[in-house]
């Protein structure tokens, strides 16, 4: 059977798959929200998401919504609404397992630019909105999981700008640094792969690429050479419940998953 | 006696106001009469909105966020603000593109391209922080200390274009980041009921409204209704901002327009669009003249350029009520 | 580079923990499951208090205060513990005449002569602070952050006996005191509402409920009602602590007796009057033999030594419901 | 007409004449929550009480209930009851006037002791609660009132132990050592009299007298010898209105007011 679906469907699914049932998970806005429904939907039920605008643990209707983050309908029936400061507060003492965020530029270390391309920061040759709540979702929480499309130009050795905190920052950890101990970037899931972290040194590595691809086409389309694992493993593409949940129940005029490119694969 | 090493600090300006001159200005400017103050919108701006102004707002464009206020403040053609665009999305959009904005404090610029072009033309100066550091700028401003410390912007690019100091805790002996407290000199914020005097109650989330009130040293709120004070007598826990905060109230049914108000109605996509398909400066002058400068109020702009068809359709679409009363 | 210069210091022995190791307390020990927390107090307190263990609670005996946990506390002979007594009134006096406490930051030491007296023979070791500066330390350790600033203690021979440190603030370059977070090894809180998960929800002066809840290690809470979680997600706005926080919950009818809960039942002024006019040790032990080491639990307490009619008197006074639901 | 009145009865009232109406004002507890209930109903109708525990703008039932003070009664029908800490940022950002307390000793420059009698802190003579919120309000309020009884052994030159701060401590002004500029104790009303402090030097200074005292009388109370107003007032008695409102409103059962040294007096 021919399957067809796009890049994004397939950096949700993996990413959803990823998530533990039973944590806590700071959501960033866009994919990260959908990546958390399906993950509820699917196969985490009791996922607490966590909103920087001050929503804990909503039971967030479908189809899913992308104006109002904030509204009724992705904050219902959330278990406390509160404050920014409070919803911080929570990651930055430790009760927020998880965060997710999109990123425009990555680096070795797992540093992520959200902020602006260029060498000029009065001139910048692209601006983006900044941090967001993203520099204190990857500071605070314990597991941070960065998903993003894979293009060449956004593997870089050194994020332009340094919005939010990676491993090792120009020759620095993040613990000498200050920030909270053993946390970090966890994950990173692109439309071609999924990376993790070497334990020693921070670095990106290669941990998987979706099924159909080589290692080699996933890192020629790196503007850096990671590490790669040593057992890579074959990323399944979305299941037809996946897609289905997706197409028909959170994302039915597909304002996220239709973006990206689309690929037929025979399963 | 010990110090403190100072490790790094970032090289932004900063508004700020240290706390006693911050004290002064509530003692001799802010008023624990029980004064009606209730007025339009028009009123507000041109007493408590000035040019040069630091401006604060709260919540989003999306939701909740003061856009009947944001759009009087364009149409009194104010200029030179310095923004704190704290999770914000069009709201930096329309306030730069109607020539308001000198500056903007970065925790989220906004949605789209034309803010991009902005920045990047260097038509607006930026600095970068982050919501969550901006948000404790407002708690410091609020609590009347000079400072928070945070774990956050440490060794980030952002922290190098913030105005935060790391130093050494003296109790952990680790870098921590000081954000300087952040007292706004006007705030703009949307309730869904406040009393003539200014106390107001917010449902849903509540991002840094309380904050915001405390912290700025004039603040308007609008709210979708006018209560007696006794609703907020009668449940003392859920009243959010306090009358002795607030210098002007405006009762703006639709005040989150194009945005949605939880409890009243939704957000209007189509309006919405043609706000963040803006590219050029043509095109977001003539969006300006059609929906501010050509009409004289909020009420005007309701009426003429939304209409009640409209207006019944954003209230049919919000259903879900509860939480919200 | 430059340094923050250290103006004064207090000399008192302070109980911080520094936030990473309270963050990895919290990731290990405390539990983001829904998982059913409901035990009665006796296996609450067995599992979670702990001989040596730095104690807060919140409110007071007189109001909304953890009575039925506090007296189980005693029952256990739970020794050497390190208590908070912020806003405290007769917490402090009960559990230092069982021998239950070594030491005490005072932000309000408690009521009468028995306690003074306890201090002034040196029986248990006072630091004196404020309840401000105490509740800020509560603030900090809820915040996940090493210390907060604030402008009081500044000066005072409370500041010399606190554990609070002076620093030139580098926004202001004016004094500022730096209150070391608090992270308490456990919490007893009473609350009017809690579901089986730990999700809580207190009417009426919040004191530092979440704050408490949020810097502890470990959190036992009582609550009048056991409610359905639905309860809480149809009014988000007001849950007061999240169940993340929490590792026990405790179905206490009159918790607080013989103080009050707000909507509940009025304080018992007889019994109360008893516990304040304790001037020597015998009358002590005599009263806590009397009312806690001769029952096994706050059931049987209230059953034996209270009974139906004084309670339903309790309830009859207690006619003021409004903001209390 | 021949009057008979407590002295705290003539502290009450004299510290209710002295508030402002449309102020707020930071409570404390006693003697305070009697002055500003009768303040209220007598003189200023809208002044906002201020509670540490997180009560703003209560109308505060009558009669008056000592133990509850975060009760039902007390805190009936607030503005808001919210978190200590809200209601001390408060204080500490400048929205509040005034500050009520009482004291165990004063000194020269307002410094107030509540804490121990004794020149040993290991080892009191006597020791008391401690500060409770009373560093707090001396420090953040416009405007501090203490209430205390007028005994010899109150008026040190230096308190035993300074619990919450005055004008000068040890030599350093309140701005000097960090303190909100401009505040400060602005008046002391006694069982006797009732005392300012010299806008420069920051010295306890006596205003007034209990009518049918002299100041020679007054001062021979106190064993230290405070600054004297050039024109010294006189202190009107408790009036009949306000003993009724007292006796009869708020203290029926003589909890607070029926304390203290009884005082007839011709009228």
């Amino acid at each position: 059977m021919e399957i067809e679906f796009t890049d994004t469907e397939f950096m949700i699914c993996n990413a959803a798959r990823l998530l533990e049932d039973n944590r806590t998970i700071f959501v960033g806005w866009g994919i990260p929200q959908v990546v958390a429904i399906l993950a509820e939907k699917l196969y985490a039920p009791n996922i607490v998401q966590v909103f920087e605008f001050g929503a804990i643990g909503p039971l967030s209707r479908t189809p899913f919504l992308r104006g109002t983050m904030g509204g009724p309908s992705n904050t219902y029936r959330s278990l406390q609404w509160c404050s920014m400061n409070l919803a911080f507060s929570y990651a930055q003492a430790g009760y927020i397992d998880y965060g997710m965020l999109g990123a425009a530029q990555i680096d070795r270390y797992g540093n992520i630019n959200s902020t602006m391309i260029g060498d000029d920061y009065e001139k910048p040759k692209v601006r983006f909105p900044g941090s967001g709540g993203g520099n204190e979702v990857a500071s605070y929480c314990w597991k941070t999981i960065i998903v993003m499309a894979h293009e060449k130009r956004r593997f870089v050795e050194r994020c332009d700008f340094i919005t939010s905190p990676g491993h090792v920052i120009d020759g620095k950890t993040r613990e000498e640094l200050g920030l909270p101990a053993e946390t970090g970037p966890y994950r990173v899931i692109t439309s071609m792969g999924m990376f993790g972290f070497d334990e020693k040194t921070g670095e990106l590595k290669l941990l998987g690429v979706m099924k159909g691809f080589t290692v080699e086409e996933v890192l020629e389309e790196m503007a850096i050479e990671p590490l790669v694992a040593e057992k890579v493993v074959e990323l399944e593409p979305p299941t037809e419940l996946e897609l289905k949940t997706l197409r028909e129940d959170i994302d039915p005029y597909g304002l996220i998953i239709s973006k990206g490119r689309k690929i037929k694969m025979e399963v | 006696m010990e110090k403190l090493e100072v490790l790094d600090k970032g090289k932004a300006e900063i508004h700020f106001t240290p706390p006693d001159e911050f004290r002064k200005f509530v003692r001799d400017r802010k008023n624990r009469a029980f004064e009606d103050k209730l007025m339009d919108e028009g009123e507000a701006v041109k007493k408590f909105v000035k040019n040069g102004d630091y401006l604060a707002y709260d919540f989003s464009s999306l939701t909740r966020g003061p856009q009947s206020l944001i759009r009087e403040i364009i149409r009194q053609r104010i200029r030179n603000l310095w923004i704190l665009a704290k999770f914000t999305l069009l709201e930096s959009v329309l306030l730069a593109g109607a020539g308001c904005v000198d500056k903007i404090d970065v925790g989220f610029l906004g949605f789209g391209p034309y803010i991009a072009k902005k920045v990047q033309e260097g038509a607006v100066k930026v600095y970068d922080w982050s919501n969550g550091s901006v948000t404790y700028r407002l708690v410091a401003g609020a609590m009347g200390i000079p400072f928070i410390p945070a774990r956050d912007l440490l060794g980030t690019d952002t922290l190098k274009h913030s105005g935060a100091v790391v130093v050494k805790d003296p109790f952990s002996n680790q870098p921590v980041a000081l954000m300087p407290a952040l007292n706004p000199d006007v705030a703009v914020i949307h309730v869904q009921e406040a009393d003539i005097y200014g106390n107001a109650r917010v449902y849903g989330p509540t991002v840094a409204t309380l904050e915001t009130a405390m912290a700025s040293k004039r603040v308007i709120i609008s709210a979708e209704r006018i209560v007696e004070t006794i609703e907020f007598r009668e449940h003392p826990n859920w009243t959010t901002i306090p009358y002795y905060c607030v210098d002007a109230v405006v009762h703006a049914p639709f005040g989150s327009y194009p945005g949605g108000t939880q409890g009243y109605y939704e957000m209007d996509s189509e309006h919405y669009l043609k706000l963040t398909s803006i590219r050029t400066d043509e095109e977001m002058q003539s969006y300006l003249e059609e929906y501010i400068y050509s009409v004289d109020s909020h009420d005007e702009f309701l009426e003429k350029k939304i209409g009640i068809s409209r207006l019944k359709e954003l209230i049919q679409k919000s259903q879900i009520l509860e939480g919200y009363r």
